[in-house]
């Protein structure tokens, strides 16, 4: 069964302090190479039944981001495209 | 009368009691509200307490907005039902878009917990009216997500319309973007407030009693206020 | 120096207690059945009977030949796979004390007579009454190993089980504490140990509600691979609201109460998986426990709502042993027997199989035992806080003979385990393990402070502040505290940087009390009797100075392997060291915890006993602080 | 020019409980069909070069994934694909 990905990011224009200090600590691991990191929340969504793009859409806009500090995208992921298939 | 000062609790909430504490020394009667209880008992003022509602997994107060309570109460705030938020609540009150603006996680990625002394700036609030302007008082701030950010034209207009009621002094503790602390609606009767001051309102137990002027101010708003 | 009091001591081979075997219970008769090659999915009684020689691997889950003999005379068969894992984790170091207990008895019998005790050494937490109406409970526990594992959830999860420990005895918890072991300040594995674990010690502290009102922070290269993590909480009740852990009254409901069962620490029973197991095995790793401080918030006040409406007669957390311990300690504690129903544990992953849910380390989850005319208040109070709650069970009566009754749990109808309870919690192995004074501890001693250069020219003598104060244990430790909350619940009178913590009992009187935890390693090492008695004496000092009565002792011992002579030894002198101090000083140890094998290969730790004494205040309002406070009528004595 | 996405996932066993509190919050919202939700987290990396996925691996493993419980996937995103691009 696809599953729905909610992908929620800071606005570009919001200070990300995580996002900078992964990029900060890059070149102690010799990693000089790297513009920016940015730190987001990937939520994903299985539905009882058929997955709900409109739904997931919903929710995601009153709950799972923050409009005045967030953008968000959802998707349709096929189960064997998760994290946890190739790890 | 005594005025009656309700004081939410959600699941999650940790200074519940200290609000309702805090409100009984400033001379009201505190009530305590139940998040599944959409009922104010007739309450003359609402304190959204500090914590970590539900958790505060998602992003802190983004869930408790949709708590049944909530829904009374904003409607009651619009009425121009004075309304504190204090840190959890205030984190509330900017997702239930009744102040503009987020708290976002502090810029130096850790919880902090110190006695900061803040600037009063606005006293024309329902929460603020007992202080002098640019008072300085010291109050506990503590928090992981407590940096304030807003787009700069929400900025200008809330300093324009006077409504950043205070600000960090002597070291921002958490990134917020012009230092500030707290800040009000429109009206002036709902005010968010990242420190805490129920927790600075016994000579035992806090930094000063500089917390106290927060709720009796309210009570002061209560008695002017047209019934 | 002092050798053991009993010069017999050795390895004892006959290390079981003069238990008679029991015989097997009427409820089931195992039938010799057929090897059926697991059938039914599940290693069954009736199988385990009738397959009296399959091979089990008692050795890889930590049970010596002699145990595991132990074991199949108490049951007068080969136990199940189930039964094999309940013995294994019951019968561990950790749970058992099988090392420690010859030794800790004497806490209870150099003990002077106390009658503010309303439960010692043996019960969750020890719990002393402090006025007509009010008692505190309080004890210190260790979670090292899953933090250097999992530096954030490790500690956040060490906090969570002391917690559970507390809100057990009937208290609400008020107040933490966390004494902190590292490596070298500047060892690259410390930056990642040390920011994890004040992390997880105060998301967890801080999400619960729970002030942090001290520890201690010290630094030294024998912890690098082996860091301590020990959290102390606080609790105080009514004294009438004091809980019993007892399952009594058959007929009475066991309630499971909390999170969802998953595969979280089950690392030591990953060995047995079931034959008919093949595909998935990659699932089935043992995993880190993660804690979730918001259903323990939720847990603490539904709880306490349980006990206010008296609607519980026994409760007990579920800590490291989880389900086995919590239904095997209840019963065993009651005398009574136990029939649950497993399948009725709601599970977080459904793959999971009898033996994975009863040694799950789950965190969050509480055991109540419920009389049933009372069930459905409980499961009531419990959706009202938004906690789940599961009736899993109920208290079988004793045998007709008087005899305890047995534990009998099923798993879709199959009896999985079928044992005396108490043969899990009393009758486990006790060793009086060999000790002998480490070989090295003559040349330790010899090479006296007295031997060390002394700075004798001004340049020196700032070469030397200079060096003291670049160090890092004695370096402010505020970067810690201010990650922890101190305001929070409105009574903190005193916290970090004093050197007590002061809390607030009862807002009318003014009623408090003041805590202390310290510990020396180095001293220790260098003699652990009188290091011990250094640790009791400053935590003893510290709430003295506060102006309190100290009244109670609680204790972590923090040792290495208890197999290594040199170590045991050590713990021995601790114990007696403490043991000794506290009867000096006229009170008792109320409870503590032992952790044993804290060592990186053949090195062990220094030993570290962390000793917490705990004192009483009339009026929090006459405490005495560690700095000089300017009073109005203008006398400024001051202890120190 | 592409960026690198991290997705960082608890691994299946282990407890969630941020998705488990937004999942217990959607009935609320009037949301019924939803079985379950996981919340990780999504890292987006931009190279001041050629997108570098070995680099990325290697970042993702040693600084951006917690070995011990998560588990993550690396791959490359055409930039109108990332989430300010359509919110
Ligand atoms: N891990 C910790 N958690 C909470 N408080 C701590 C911790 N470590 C140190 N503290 C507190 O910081 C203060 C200073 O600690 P320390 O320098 O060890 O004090 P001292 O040397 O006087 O014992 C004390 O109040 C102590 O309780």
């Amino acid at each position: 069964m696809p599953r729905v990905v909610v992908d929620v990011m800071l606005k570009p224009e919001i200070l990300d302090p995580q996002g900078q200090a992964v990029a900060n600590a890059l070149p102690r691991l010799g990693v000089n190479d790297v513009a920016s990191v940015r730190i987001g929340r990937r939520i994903e969504i299985d539905f009882t039944g058929e997955p709900d793009l409109d739904r997931a859409r919903e929710i995601a806009d009153k709950l799972l981001a923050n409009p005045v500090i967030e953008d968000f995208t959802v998707r349709l992921v096929e189960t064997d495209e998760t994290v946890d298939a190739h790890s | 009368m005594t005025a009656r000062v309700g004081v939410v609790t959600f699941p999650g909430s940790l200074d519940d009691g200290d609000a309702a504490r805090a409100v009984r020394i400033a001379g009201a009667e505190p009530v305590r509200l139940w998040h599944g209880d959409p009922q104010l008992y007739g309450v003359d003022a609402v304190v959204l307490p500090g914590g970590f509602s539900y958790g505060d997994y998602l992003r802190c107060g983004a869930i408790a907005r949709f708590a049944p309570v909530m829904e009374t109460i904003v409607d009651a705030a619009r009425g121009g039902m004075p309304l504190l938020g204090i840190c959890n609540g205030f984190q509330i009150l900017c997702e239930a878009h009744l102040l503009p603006g987020a708290l976002t996680r502090n810029q130096h990625l850790h919880f902090r917990n110190r006695d900061q002394i803040l600037r009063v700036e606005s006293v024309d609030t329902a929460w603020t009216n007992a202080f002098q302007p640019g008072q300085e008082v010291l109050i506990p701030v503590k928090n992981g997500e407590g940096c304030y950010v807003a787009d700069p034209a929400t900025l200008d207009q809330l300093e324009a319309e006077g409504r950043v009621v205070a600000r960090y002094l002597g070291g921002n503790p958490n990134g917020s973007q012009r230092d500030i602390g707290a800040i009000t609606n429109q009206a002036g009767n709902v005010v968010g407030i990242m420190p805490h001051p129920e927790h600075a309102v016994e000579a035992l137990t806090g930094p000063s009693l500089d917390g106290l002027g927060f709720f009796t101010s309210v009570l002061k708003h209560l008695v002017g206020a047209p019934a | 120096m002092t050798t053991h009091p009993d010069p017999a001591v050795r390895e004892t081979p006959g290390a079981f207690p003069a238990a008679p075997a029991q015989p097997r219970a009427a409820t089931v008769v195992p039938q010799a059945a057929p090897v059926d090659d697991w059938a039914l999915g599940v290693d069954t009684v009736s199988r385990a009977a009738g397959t009296p020689e399959e091979l089990q691997p008692y050795a890889e889950l930590g049970l010596r030949d002699d145990e595991y003999d132990r074991i199949r005379h108490i049951l007068g068969r080969r136990p199940t796979q189930a039964e094999l894992a309940m013995y294994s984790i019951m019968w561990s170091e950790h749970c058992s004390y099988k090392s420690s207990k010859v030794h800790l008895r004497q806490f209870g019998e150099k003990a002077p007579p106390s009658d503010r005790l309303l439960a010692g050494i043996g019960e969750n937490a020890g719990v002393v009454q402090v006025s007509d109406e009010l008692a505190v409970t309080f004890k210190v526990e260790s979670h090292n190993h899953p933090s250097f594992v999992e530096p954030y959830q490790g500690a956040a999860t060490g906090v969570g089980g002391i917690v559970r420990d507390i809100l057990a005895m009937g208290a609400r918890p008020v107040a933490v504490m966390d004494p902190l072991r590292f490596g070298a300040a500047d060892h690259p594995d410390t930056a990642r140990v040390l920011p994890g674990v004040v992390a997880g010690v105060g998301g967890y502290g801080n999400c619960l509600g729970l002030p942090n009102i001290g520890g201690e922070v010290v630094f030294d290269p024998c912890y690098q691979g082996n860091p301590l993590v020990n959290a102390l909480c606080l609790g105080v009740l009514p004294v009438n609201r004091l809980q019993k852990k007892e399952a009594a009254g058959p007929g009475n409901v066991v309630v499971l109460m909390g999170a969802k069962t998953g595969r979280d620490g089950i690392g030591g029973v990953s060995v047995l998986a079931s034959a008919t197991f093949d595909e998935g095995s990659e699932q089935r790793r043992p995993s880190v426990q993660v804690g979730d401080p918001f259903t323990e918030k939720l847990l603490i006040e539904a709880c306490l709502e349980l006990y206010d409406a008296e609607l519980v007669v026994g409760i007990q957390d579920l800590g490291g042993a989880g389900l086995t311990c919590a239904l095997t300690e209840t019963a065993a504690a009651a005398g009574t027997g136990m029939r649950v129903w497993l399948e009725r544990v709601p599970l977080r992953e459904p793959s999971m199989e009898p033996h994975e849910i009863l040694a799950s380390e789950s965190q969050e989850r509480m055991l109540l035992v419920v009389a049933p005319d009372r069930l459905e208040a409980v499961l009531k109070t419990a959706e009202k806080w938004g906690v789940l709650a599961t009736p899993i069970g109920e208290v079988t009566p004793p045998a007709p003979d008087g005899r305890p009754g047995r534990l009998l749990i099923t798993w879709r109808d199959q009896v999985v385990v079928d044992v005396p309870p108490g043969s899990l919690v009393d009758d486990g192995p006790v060793y009086a393990r060999p000790m002998r004074e480490p070989a090295d501890l003559i040349l330790l001693q010899a090479d006296r402070a007295e031997t060390l250069p002394r700075p004798n020219n001004p340049e020196a003598l700032r070469e030397t502040v200079l060096r003291m104060i670049a160090s890092p244990n004695l370096a402010d430790k505020t970067w810690v505290t201010e990650q922890y909350d101190r305001y929070v619940l409105g009574n903190t009178v005193l916290a970090q940087p004093e050197d007590s913590g002061v809390i607030r009992i009862d807002e009318r009187t003014g009623l408090g009390v003041a805590l202390s935890v310290d510990g020396n390693g180095r001293y220790a090492r260098l003699d652990p009797y009188h290091g011990t008695k250094l640790a009791l004496a400053e935590a003893y000092r510290n709430v003295a100075v506060t102006g309190a009565k100290p009244i109670a002792v609680t204790n972590c011992l923090n040792f290495g392997s208890p197999e290594d002579p040199g170590v045991m030894w050590q713990f021995a002198e601790a114990v007696r060291g403490l043991a000794d101090g506290c009867a000096e000083l006229g009170i008792p140890v109320t409870g503590g915890n032992v952790s044993f094998y804290n060592q990186t290969g053949a090195a062990a730790i220094h030993p570290t006993p962390v000793v917490g004494v705990l004192g009483v205040l009339d009026n929090v309002a006459d405490r005495v602080s560690m700095g000089f406070v300017p009073r109005p009528a203008g006398d400024h004595d001051q202890l120190f």
